[in-house]
């Protein structure tokens, strides 16, 4: 074991893959510059040459394309995005083609590539630099969807997508770049399909991915000072997501709160508040809550971002009031110290 | 016209690329029957007409090369030498099909044979193809891959993207522009300002070629050159074949006489017909007999019966079959 | 009040708008071709001329951004997708641009542009021709979105979003275009934003959208015959989402089954049920229950086919067990008559 | 060279060109020294060194124009003359900032002056220009819309599927492409085989030039010219603008020594400075002074200080914003 920064995790991962496995290739714009994606892919180009780690032109369609024709051709490519919204560009070669691939085909062929890309967040990333569309990619079959939100997570996800035969995404945060965390030595893979329950509780249940799994830690802290005891559930995995750990917490708890980088509105929150209603329905006690993003298209200025992201404080007050209490005063602020320029 | 011997592998390579299209012909004729019976319950996109490009490309490329295909794809699936009642299969719906029933006539395939994969969205395996080149190069394997999509997926930006990215990094790869000069209902015309399409894309560096599609020796010989200087390193190629599509868009009917049709299309095609233009050949240059026609029509016939008994026999999948095949493991 | 086709509602309502105003336009594939999308564009041309009807390119991404900017420069576009799996090639202009349009600059700007894209069914649509995206659409604010069940919504909602200063889109369904109806004359505008209740009911709600409706009051009729009185609460507009009256609806009955015309998964679906596991929990009897595609890729066999879609049938099913009881034999079984070729 | 009286209209415009440069740099040479202060939240993209190209275009076009930029748009915005307190504001995330804090650096824009919006996709105001074109063309209005984008841009689908149908439609519209060399730190080169830019879609029918984007009379010149042909309904055209960047792709700093960067490119974008080559005209043939050149320093200084002063004393948006403007009725 060994405590390193997420960053390095992703990049120690795929090292560890491209080592092992020949046809691993990492490509995408910035992946061998000096900036090497927040550091993610830092050193690549020099230790496995240009051939195997290389820039792309800016044509996200036709790169997704690419890596989805050359992962039938026998390769394993890792296409990295900077942001997750340029994801947009590459829908159609997503969600038509390489979703689609094996069974459109009849389990002829799988299509083993594997995309990365990040969520931006704060310093003036606005409208078009800060989305995050894991719910699109829970809705249409065909994709493993993982949001790794400690170094472990994103080195075993990551390897664990290396060797799935069939498409993976991997959406990232940028805020827990730089946050470190305990990896094996060597990594190992981490199984699709399990959620983590990142802390233990019986007052109520929240699910929170990525980011919000670090607020709301800190949020459990302070209801925890309060006497209230949340037990935290990171699906880590969002397809195949884990019901069970997450219907099992529910119904040891009996109440619900999911929180989203994204919006509510059709997102992952919706489908595990959904989900609860359905299968954990006798066991609930209240209202299943959600949050995300508010439901707007996302400001820059400062005072207007901080009322447009779920917070330890807000996520705190959510719980409070579920339980039928006032939030007391004093809830944490988590100072995200993000600085940028990008 | 001096007369071949009856065995030389020239005329062997011409009986063969003949008998390809007239598979694809034969095949494609019986689907126009078989239509109103609703047996086939798919969009069918004929490639009557257009024979001599699936046929020409399909045999002059090695067997181990790679082709990518559109929702009109019979003529590629057939020419490949894949299975067809397979292929018939597929079009009713049954788990026998190439797609076990899950694509459809718009989505055949035969990896075996190199065909890996028809999409139906305009435009979407150019880049597959791209980047199945790419890994052919990064791999060092041999095979060169061809895209083949119509005179309509040029319109799309991928096309622009993925030519880029081969020329750029010089895959073996070549772009195959079936012209059958209309992208449904509109003419290249109404969609470009220049129409030679060969050119598209000669601002980012993409040779390009234009040939007639409808002579299927002219075909094989092209792409046989251009392969063969890929496979020594050379640069990628789009070769534009014009060809003429009989029938309409989608569906069993012809419309080649409705509105919105160039003018005299319909003598033009006739007279450009690959079958009938190659039929004169064998039997000029290689002395095939009228009777050696008949026998092959009818050996072609044949299989085409069996194909669709094949088909008819064939169970359906059964209800387990819904869940498969969307994760390996799964 | 005359009875129409559901494409000749969609027709006259656009043709109706072009009298009355000259900016709108109608482009897409095939909008001025003799088979006229389906007959919703029939004759436009020849009574506009080409400059306001006109063909693309089959430049999906490219056109989106050009109605988009049409719209900045004064015009009312009607851009048409004849399915609505092309409309992922157009995300990036939808989402990162006219969705954002009038937020991210502050309010100076609205981008009045409309897309119509219709839902494949059956006969082969397969794999790439059978999607429906709305959930997209819901997920990411900024556009207006409905989903016309009857040739009156059709016109409705058309009108209404051609009188709109934002983005509108409108996804129907290639099952409801022959469907005669009722629709006023002249044609009149229908506001965003409120649900129709199709059939009232007391003893559960079915929320059911676009073709759904129509399985699902073949349903009520069938439950209605075996004693359970199902309400049927169609969205039509799913942003703005009429909440009061689902959940008025919810509260009634206590009970709830949404159905959607796609996947489940962070659906429309997730949404509603999660909507009510918030907002009418106090009232819920029981597990809210959803359907829609199966959780997998469209498969062209017809016996597959048939298992992949909601129908009368399972329709039935589910709501005789959400009440406890047996689903008796004689369900209807609708035939939707459909033959391609497309 | 023979000198020009003080008063010509030449003399004049040359000032207005030089002065509308100044604006631009001096503005963002005060971002830079801002930017530690932590004032400035937003990723920042600066045109030092490429001022030429805002300020020459921007003059040349006629007040009712239309234009489109990106996330570098500090120059486009500020050489339309819009109003730079209201950009310091944005810049700070004000509620007097020109998108009243919503958009921030990234997303300029001033309807009132033409600038119908920036966006930080990389080629997406590109169809959206061309579609006001289609607008104008359609309503016979008489202005002529400009799209400027950088050498990444032309890497997009959405480049090609654009000017196909500007050119199919023969669009008032103008293509401007700044070519400063790279896409963040990636050359032209590591991009595409063919390197002249004003070619890439020649083979769609587009005209293309390349002028010097460094030299602020050539470009106000050739866009004068330009735009007059689009008024008199002449085809689209693509204009491929050379220029360089100074700073590093995002952010206050400069790395122009950096690995990455051309051999010798600090010595060639410094004799390449437009603000320093129109000076020397401004002296040498229109007799402009030392003492002239500091004036409208110091004057500019101060309205940079007055556009500061406004941004630091406004408020921000209060809470009530965070849900304005997502529909225009709501
Ligand atoms: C992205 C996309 N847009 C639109 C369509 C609808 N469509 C199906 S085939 C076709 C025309 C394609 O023409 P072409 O590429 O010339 O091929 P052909 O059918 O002539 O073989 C269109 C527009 C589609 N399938 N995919
Ligand atoms: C679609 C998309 N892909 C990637 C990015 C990330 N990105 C931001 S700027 C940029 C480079 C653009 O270079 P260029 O067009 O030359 O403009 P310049 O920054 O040089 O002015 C890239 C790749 C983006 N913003 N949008
Ligand atoms: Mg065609
Ligand atoms: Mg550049």
């Amino acid at each position: 074991m060994k405590t390193i920064k997420y960053s390095d995790a992703l990049r120690e991962a795929v090292a560890q893959a491209m080592d092992a496995d020949p046809t691993v290739i990492v490509m995408g714009i910035g992946v061998d510059d000096h900036k090497a994606i927040f550091g993610s892919t830092k050193g690549l180009v020099n230790r496995f040459g240009p051939t195997r780690v290389f820039d792309t032109p800016i044509s996200e369609a036709a790169m997704t394309g690419i890596a989805l024709g050359a992962s039938l051709g026998g390769l394993r490519p890792v296409h990295i995005h900077i942001r997750a919204d340029f994801l947009y560009l590459a829908m159609d070669q997503i969600f038509n083609m390489a979703a689609k691939w094996r069974t459109m085909f009849g389990g002829k062929m799988g299509a083993p590539l594997v995309i990365r890309a990040v969520i931006g967040r704060s310093w003036g990333q606005g409208a078009q630099h800060s989305q995050s569309l894991q719910s699109f990619f829970m809705h249409v079959p065909g994709i493993r969807v993982g949001m790794p939100t400690t170094a472990a997570d994103g080195q075993g996800l990551l390897l664990s997508a290396l060797k799935s035969s069939d498409p993976t995404i991997l959406i990232e945060h940028r805020f827990l770049y730089d946050i470190m965390g305990e990896v094996s030595e060597p990594a190992v893979p981490t199984p699709f399909g399990r959620a983590i329950v990142r802390r233990e509780g019986k007052d109520l249940t929240i699910v929170a991915n990525s980011y919000m799994v670090v607020e709301s830690l800190k949020a459990a802290e302070f209801l925890s000072a309060n006497g209230i005891d949340a037990e935290i559930v990171d699906p880590i995995s969002l397809v195949p997501l884990d019901q069970n750990t997450i219907l099992g917490s529910v119904r040891k708890t009996g109440r619900l709160l999911v929180i989203d980088t994204s919006w509510v509105t059709c997102g992952m929150s919706a489908e595990i508040a959904a989900l609860a209603a359905d299968q954990a329905f006798s066991s609930l006690k209240g209202p299943v809550r959600r949050m995300g993003m508010a439901p707007v298209t996302c400001p820059v200025s400062k005072p207007l971002e901080k009322l447009f992201y779920p917070t330890a404080e807000t996520i705190a007050a959510e719980a409070f009031a579920m339980l039928g209490r006032r939030a007391p005063a004093g809830a944490p602020v988590l100072d995200a110290k993000f600085k940028g320029p990008f | 016209m001096k007369k071949k011997p009856r065995f030389s592998p020239e005329r062997d390579l011409a009986l063969r690329l003949y008998r390809t299209m007239l598979e694809i012909r034969l095949a494609e004729q019986r689907i126009v029957t078989i239509y109103p019976s609703d047996k086939i319950q798919s969009p069918v996109h004929l490639s009557i007409g257009q024979e001599g490009i699936s046929a020409g490309l399909c045999l002059a490329l090695a067997p181990g090369d790679h082709l990518y295909g559109t929702y009109r794809g019979h003529g590629l699936y057939l020419a490949r030498g894949a299975d067809m009642g397979e292929m018939f299969a597929e079009l009713y719906g049954k788990d026998s099909g190439c797609t076990r029933g899950k694509g459809g006539s718009m989505h055949l395939v035969a990896p075996h044979v190199g065909l890996m994969g028809c999409s139906a969205i305009v435009g979407s395996t150019i880049p597959v193809a791209t980047g199945d080149a790419l890994a052919a190069k990064t791999l060092k394997k041999k095979y060169v891959t061809a895209a083949v999509f119509g005179d309509g997926a040029v319109d799309e930006g991928v096309f622009f993207e993925s030519v880029n990215f081969a020329v750029l990094k010089k895959l073996p790869v070549i772009y195959v522009c079936e012209n059958n000069k209309y992208a449904i209902h509109s003419k290249v015309s109404d969609r470009h300002a220049q129409t030679v399409v060969a050119k598209f894309a000669s601002g980012l560096g993409l040779r390009g070629i234009t040939i007639d599609g409808d002579d299927v020796f002219g075909v094989y010989k092209t792409v046989l050159r251009e392969a063969a200087a890929l496979r020594r390193g050379g640069a990628p190629v789009l070769i534009e074949m014009t060809t003429h599509r009989w029938q309409e868009h989608v569906g069993p009917g012809s419309d080649i006489e409705e509105y919105y049709r160039h003018k005299g299309e319909k003598s033009r095609a006739q007279r450009s017909d690959p079958l009938s233009r190659a039929q004169s050949v064998l039997k000029k240059k290689f002395g095939v007999t009228k009777d050696d026609l008949v026998a092959m029509q009818a050996e072609i016939t044949a299989k085409v019966d069996g194909a669709v008994a094949f088909a008819e026999a064939a169970p359906f999948p059964g209800p387990q079959r819904l869940a498969a095949d969307t994760f390996a493991s799964a």
